[in-house]
């Protein structure tokens, strides 16, 4: 029972990273009808630029802010240059930019900071709670507690604000949205800065646990991915909920099989889906077809 | 003669029925049109006759074969070719492969021989870049034969589909508003070409907005409203109908210059 | 000499550029270097067919070339059989990888079919790690011998160059066939417009499957060509990184076209080996080209894509159409 | 549209059948090319030694103080009037970690630089990868990597410089047998090192009387070890023992702790470095492992040569770079010195063969890890009396009994 649990921690702790990454996703793809297959990096810069700006004395909390903040305009930015010029064209060219992006960014952050791998100091120092046998590190409860804020902000944000009204709107039609004199330009970068701001708080969260370096972000691209399409593409909601039972499992395959398997999980996930159901496997059952 | 037969077709998306019920036939020789104000379901069932969407009910019977069901590509070999509101040109290619696509209907060769480069697929390639450069200059537009798709005007990308259908060797065509963003001259051409196409023993059916047109080439005219058919018959009849009248001056005229 | 005479000789030249490459340059390690390219160029070859000619996106290119290595490499080694078979067993397992991944993605497109290529590829190479009966796992498998066919065998650089660019040379003219002809124009229609081909009575399945197959079956065989040239192979060859290479190769050397590719390929790998290359350039300036090498792929394919979308071959084709109007 | 269908397809045809004879006529040549033109070089035109290193990747951490060492011997070497007059030039390459960079490192080592001897790699698979060209050219290989099937079975031509696992495992597992330990969860990773390990810790517990109870296995890169960790714990294992030289040994006893194990941890001589420590924090105080007794020298003798040569290596390594060297530099100090002091026995010319033999004829030698005897039976050289058995506390290895 207690090893059950302890898969349980293990499997929502790393699930609320990729439901981070997973909503980096949703939100670009509401705007945009694009994948952004840079997503990855952005979780890979936060953890970066996290680790450097302790390394330059700033306090963890001041760190991680400035981090996801900066991580959220080279968001912005990679729109603007890379995205932008080729809005609206057929995905192979956006695929193919994201990419190359994606590529530009990993390389850059090997040159700014190194190929070593980097430790961040946990948020709060100390040991670890138990119950029923179970142990759940301090920072796994900083992991919830942020990916529970950000769904809740994001919810907010786009519920009751004019702007996120806005940026449903243009989810739903482009060519609308800009009718009624909404932006859609400035809606696509925001969006990209959200996205790349959601990636940066799961990297800086979890880099306390598993360390990061410069080349973290492919991987961790595709498994987030894998749990946005699990929820169907599109829906924050079910990508929240697709990130969760990834980790699960990504958790208890390894836990109960074998460990060696655990990173094919997702891989798996993501060709059963894009094979299977496309539209996504949660969204499937309450979705008219159009 | 019929060489198509439409049999209450329906097609449903979700709660709004795009097209209900619709019957008709096409006799071999004839140009029809099948006109209707915008939304009133012409290009879903252009789709449907043609295979690129599935009628929730209904048949369509093209010479005694039943149509619904069967691919694109299977429905162009019988004898069914089509052009797009949206002219689908290949961007890439010149207008003279872009015909020669179309030669792909109707030949045999595959991966295999094309690899080993065995004469008859070396036969075939010529025999369909001569038929492309005849059909080009059936229509009077072989001096574009070399321009890339991207590059030609509006008027001509038309044409250049119609070849291109043409060279699929179809007993009917069915041009989704082939008249869309041309000008006058180029609409005269067009109409030129049609009269051509159907004096050459090819059936057309025609989706159109230009009523000048419509009544001009057309021997029998479908009126669609909502999805329905509401009249049939001769141009002529067709102008004098109090439905056809109603549903154009209810919903929106729609020229579409 | 006008420039159709001219454009009409090139491949002929370039072909005896190529082959007399060899008797010119003496070090052996350039000569590896020039076989390297030409690996990498088959591996293009197919790409620019599947990608450059039929549209269809393939981020998982490296794991049909890690197939062929590791066929190769086990049916020599393990299993005994003459190099030949086990280079045409290459192909054969490779080009069933192309179908296996082809048919559940007939029904995706763009992204889909990215994210599904991209899935394969990663997940192929976890195979590769963990099938250490048959792979030898992370520390990889050596000890593959050099190619030959029947008595002669192919050691030296010169030959190991000389039996790559001849196999570069059959791909190029399989490849040539295939586009110049029916099944070509049916890829480049499926490109353009997929509604348009499937109104042109394209096999749009069939001409996808193919084409995943045969690009599958190209990369197969560079990778039975890179394990006996090198003599070793490991999974960290065949990742994510490498197809994504593949891919910047076929991006920059540009669509419809399988001479940009296998320039853009050439090139594109003597960055890793400038110093090869130029004579008398410092080994830190080689070291600091080679620590930016991925820098460049990354920037070219950005660069390339918003500015040359139809790449090396694109810019050339306006150019010489330019001369030719005037 | 133009007819040209025909024209250059055929002239390919025909180039390609002209390659193929071409080819088959260039296989005659293949014994005959040159094997370089290392033998027989003027007087003061260096010695060019090639040096594999994993300079970025997993091993960057070990490949780096190794490339400072070799960087900062090679000039004393020089200063000191290099090899009998000529002076020595060291080729770095970087492996990235990777058994095909490292290939192809060795590869252009020796086919364009015309290296006499290999130093390297840092890591097992790395140096096991390069096997093929090493072979093809017949030079020597100095290996840093700590893997067993380096030296066991020897390869005429190659080397290892840190203790094999044959040696570190048992004394490891007669350590915990003192400490009273007898069944152990093991975690390793699948890499070269670790997967030598877990062969070698299969064959040797049964022999120290020690039980395996968990046997995991992580793979290099990976992140998280939970679902390892929790089997172990869920078993009656007295100690985890993780035998993994990468950064994921840091993980490990983060997770371990985190996870509220209580168990004691042993690590591998691949985690006496500064970054486990830096990277697991608190989690590193209490970790044990056996290391060279370079890491404390006082427990080498007052005035022995041991004592004053790895008094001499610490202080110039902290002069030069600021920081204290871990095993690492060790591992590359006795390897670059292998070759050197071995070319410098050689009398006559300097050909691979007669380095070879020298390196293989080294006795008595003191170096870092401890005092070197090769023969043609052992590679290695270095026996348990060189070890010491380390706990890490207050941030540093402190020897225990």
């Amino acid at each position: 029972m207690s090893e059950f649990l302890q898969f349980l921690v293990a499997g929502l702790k790393n699930g609320s990273i990729y439901a981070l990454i997973a909503l980096g996703f949703t939100i670009v793809y509401a705007a945009t009808g694009a994948i952004n297959f840079a997503q990855g990096e952005f979780f890979m810069l936060g953890g970066m630029l996290c680790v450097s700006f302790t390394d330059l004395g700033m306090p963890l909390p001041v760190a991680a802010v400035a981090a996801i903040a900066a991580t959220a305009a080279i968001g912005a930015a990679f729109e603007l240059l890379a995205v932008r010029p080729i809005a609206g064209d057929s995905p192979l060219r956006i695929i193919m930019v994201t990419i190359g992006g994606a590529v530009v960014l990993r390389q850059l952050a090997l040159h700014f900071f190194g190929p070593d791998e980097r430790a961040l100091a946990p948020f709060t120092e100390g040991a670890s709670l138990k119950a029923f046998g179970v142990a759940v590190e301090l920072q796994t409860l900083w992991i919830w507690g942020l990916t529970a804020l950000a769904v809740v902000a994001l919810a907010l944000l786009y519920r009751k604000t004019a702007f996120g009204r806005a940026m449903r709107a243009t989810a739903i039609r482009r060519d609308a949205a800009r009718l009624v004199g909404i932006n859609a330009g400035m809606m696509v970068t925001v969006a990209f800065a959200l996205a790349a701001g959601l990636g940066a708080l799961a990297g800086v969260a979890v880099a306390p646990l598993t360390q990061t370096a410069f080349g973290v972000g492919a991987a961790i691209g595709v498994k987030g991915f894998a749990a946005a399409i699990l929820g169907g593409i599109g829906n924050p909601i079910t990508a929240v909920a697709g990130g969760l039972l990834l980790g699960l499992l990504e958790s208890f395959a390894a836990g109960y099989f074998d460990p060696a398997y655990k990173d094919g999980v997702a891989l798996v996930v993501l060709l059963v889906v894009l094979f299977v159901a496309p539209q996504g496997l949660l969204a499937k059952a309450g979705r008219v077809k159009v | 003669m019929t060489l198509l037969q439409v049999r209450n077709v329906t097609r449903r998306f979700g709660g709004l029925t795009a097209v209900d019920d619709v019957s008709f036939d096409v006799y071999e020789g004839t140009v029809k049109a099948l006109i209707g104000p915008n939304g009133a379901g012409k290009s879903t069932l252009f789709n449907a006759l043609t295979g690129f969407d599935r009628p929730d009910e209904g048949s369509v019977v093209f010479e005694g074969e039943e149509l619904v069901g069967r691919k694109p590509r299977e429905v162009v070999r019988v004898g069914l070719a089509r052009t797009f509101q949206n002219t689908q040109l290949f961007e890439e290619m010149t207008a003279g492969e872009n015909v020669m696509v179309g030669s792909q209907a109707r030949q045999r060769r595959g991966f295999t021989t094309a690899m080993l480069r065995l004469p008859n697929a070396v036969a075939e390639d010529r025999e369909a870049r001569e038929d492309a450069s005849r059909l080009l200059r059936l229509i009077g537009i072989e001096e574009w034969i070399d321009v890339p798709a991207a590059d030609l005007p509006a008027g001509i990308r038309r044409l250049v589909e119609i070849a291109r259908a043409l060279a699929t060797r179809p007993r009917l065509l069915l041009l989704d508003e082939p008249a869309a963003g041309l000008n006058a001259t180029e609409t005269r051409e067009l109409v030129q070409t049609l009269f051509r196409v159907r004096d050459s023993g090819i059936t057309v059916v025609i989706v159109e907005h230009d009523m000048g047109l419509v009544m001009e080439v057309s021997d029998e005219i479908v009126v669609l409203d909502r999805g329905a058919k509401i009249a049939e018959g001769p141009p002529r009849m067709i102008q004098k109908d109090p439905a056809v009248i109603a549903a154009y001056l209810g919903g929106e005229v729609d020229d579409d210059v | 000499m006008n420039a159709r005479t001219l454009r009409a000789l090139a491949p002929l030249i370039a072909v005896a550029l190529a082959l007399i490459v060899p008797l010119a340059v003496s070090d052996r390690f350039l000569l590896k270097v020039f076989t390297f390219c030409g690996i990498n160029a088959l591996v293009v070859v197919g790409l620019a067919l599947l990608f450059g000619y039929a549209g269809q996106v393939s981020l998982g290119h490296a794991a049909f070339m890690g197939l062929g290595a590791y066929t190769s490499a086990y049916c020599t080694v393990e299993l005994g059989w003459p190099w030949l078979l086990g280079f045409v067993a290459a192909g054969v397992v490779a080009a069933l990888g192309g179908l296996i991944l082809a048919i559940p993605s007939l029904r995706l497109k763009g992204y889909y079919l990215a994210m599904a290529t991209l899935g394969f590829g990663l997940l192929m190479s976890l195979a590769f790690i963990q099938a250490e009966p048959i792979t030898g796992g992370v520390d990889g498998f050596s000890g593959i011998p050099f190619p030959s066919i029947g008595p002669v065998e192919f050691r030296s650089a010169s030959s190991l160059y000389w039996l790559v660019w001849g196999a570069v040379g059959i791909a190029v003219l399989v490849a040539h066939n295939i586009t110049s002809l029916r099944p070509g124009r049916a890829m480049r229609a499926l490109h353009g417009s997929e509604l348009g081909a499937q109104a042109c009575g394209v096999d749009i399945v069939g001409v996808k499957v193919r084409t995943f197959v045969v690009s599958a079956l190209m990369a197969g065989l560079a990778g039975a060509l890179y394990a006996g040239v090198v003599g070793f192979i490991s999974p960290s060859l065949f990742t994510l990184t490498a197809s994504i290479t593949f891919i910047a190769m076929t991006i920059v050397g540009g669509t419809s076209s399988l001479a940009g590719p296998i320039l853009a390929a050439v090139a594109l790998t003597l960055v890793q080996y400038s110093d090869a290359l130029i004579p008398g350039l410092p080994r830190e300036t080689a070291q600091t080209i080679q620590s930016y090498q991925e820098d460049i792929y990354g920037l070219a394919i950005v660069l390339i894509v918003i500015f040359a979308p139809r790449g090396l071959a694109g810019l050339w084709k306006r150019r010489s159409a330019g001369n030719e109007a005037s | 549209m133009r007819g040209r269908t025909f024209g250059w397809p055929s002239a390919v045809l025909l180039v390609v059948l002209l390659t193929a004879l071409l080819a088959i006529a260039g296989c005659g040549d293949s014994g005959s090319e040159p094997s370089g033109d290392s033998t027989g070089a003027a007087s003061g035109e260096p010695i060019k030694i090639g040096a594999i290193l994993s300079l970025t990747g997993t091993y960057a951490g070990l490949g780096e103080p190794e490339k400072n060492l070799i960087e900062m011997e090679v000039k004393k070497i020089n200063d000191a009037g290099g090899i009998n007059g000529r002076p020595v030039e060291v080729i770095i390459e970087d492996d990235a970690t990777d058994e095909a960079q490292a290939v192809a490192a060795a590869s252009r080592l020796i086919e364009q630089e015309n290296v006499v001897a290999i130093i390297g790699a840092t890591g097992t698979g790395q140096t096991m990868a390069m096997r093929g060209d090493i072979q093809r050219a017949g030079i020597p290989q100095v290996s840093m990597a700590g893997g067993t099937v380096i030296t066991n079975p020897v390869d005429p031509l190659v080397f290892a410089t840190p203790w094999s696992n044959t040696i570190v495992v048992p004394f490891t597992l007669d350590y915990l047998k003192g400490q009273g330990i007898t069944k152990i969860g093991l975690i390793t990773d699948s890499g070269g090192f670790g997967k030598d390990g877990q062969a070698v810790f299969k064959e040797a517990a049964p022999k120290a009387g020690v039980e395996i109870v968990a046997d995991e296995t992580l793979n290099p890169g990976d992140t998280d070890m939970t679902a390892q960790l929790t089997k172990i714990k869920n078993s009656d294992a007295e100690a985890i023992v993780m035998w993994t030289a990468g950064s994921e040994a840091a993980i490990i006893a983060k997770n371990a702790r985190d996870l509220g194990i209580e168990l004691p941890i042993y690590g591998s001589h691949g985690i006496a470095r500064q970054e486990f420590i830096d990277g697991a924090g608190e989690a590193a105080e209490g970790v044990k492992l056996a290391a060279g007794k370079v890491l404390d020298p006082s427990l080498y003798p007052e005035g022995s040569e041991a004592r004053a040569v790895a008094d001499d290596f610490i202080s110039s390594y902290e002069q030069a770079y600021g920081e204290k060297p871990g095993m690492f530099p060790g591992y590359a100090y006795d390897a670059l010195y292998l070759v050197v002091e071995a070319a410098k026995r050689v009398e006559g010319d300097l050909t691979p063969e007669a380095l070879l033999e020298q390196i293989q004829a080294t006795t008595g030698w003191v170096g870092i890890d401890g005092t070197y005897n090769m023969t043609a039976e052992d590679h290695n050289g270095l026996t348990v009396d060189d070890l010491q058995m380390y706990e890490i506390s207050g941030g540093k290895f402190t020897p225990v009994q």
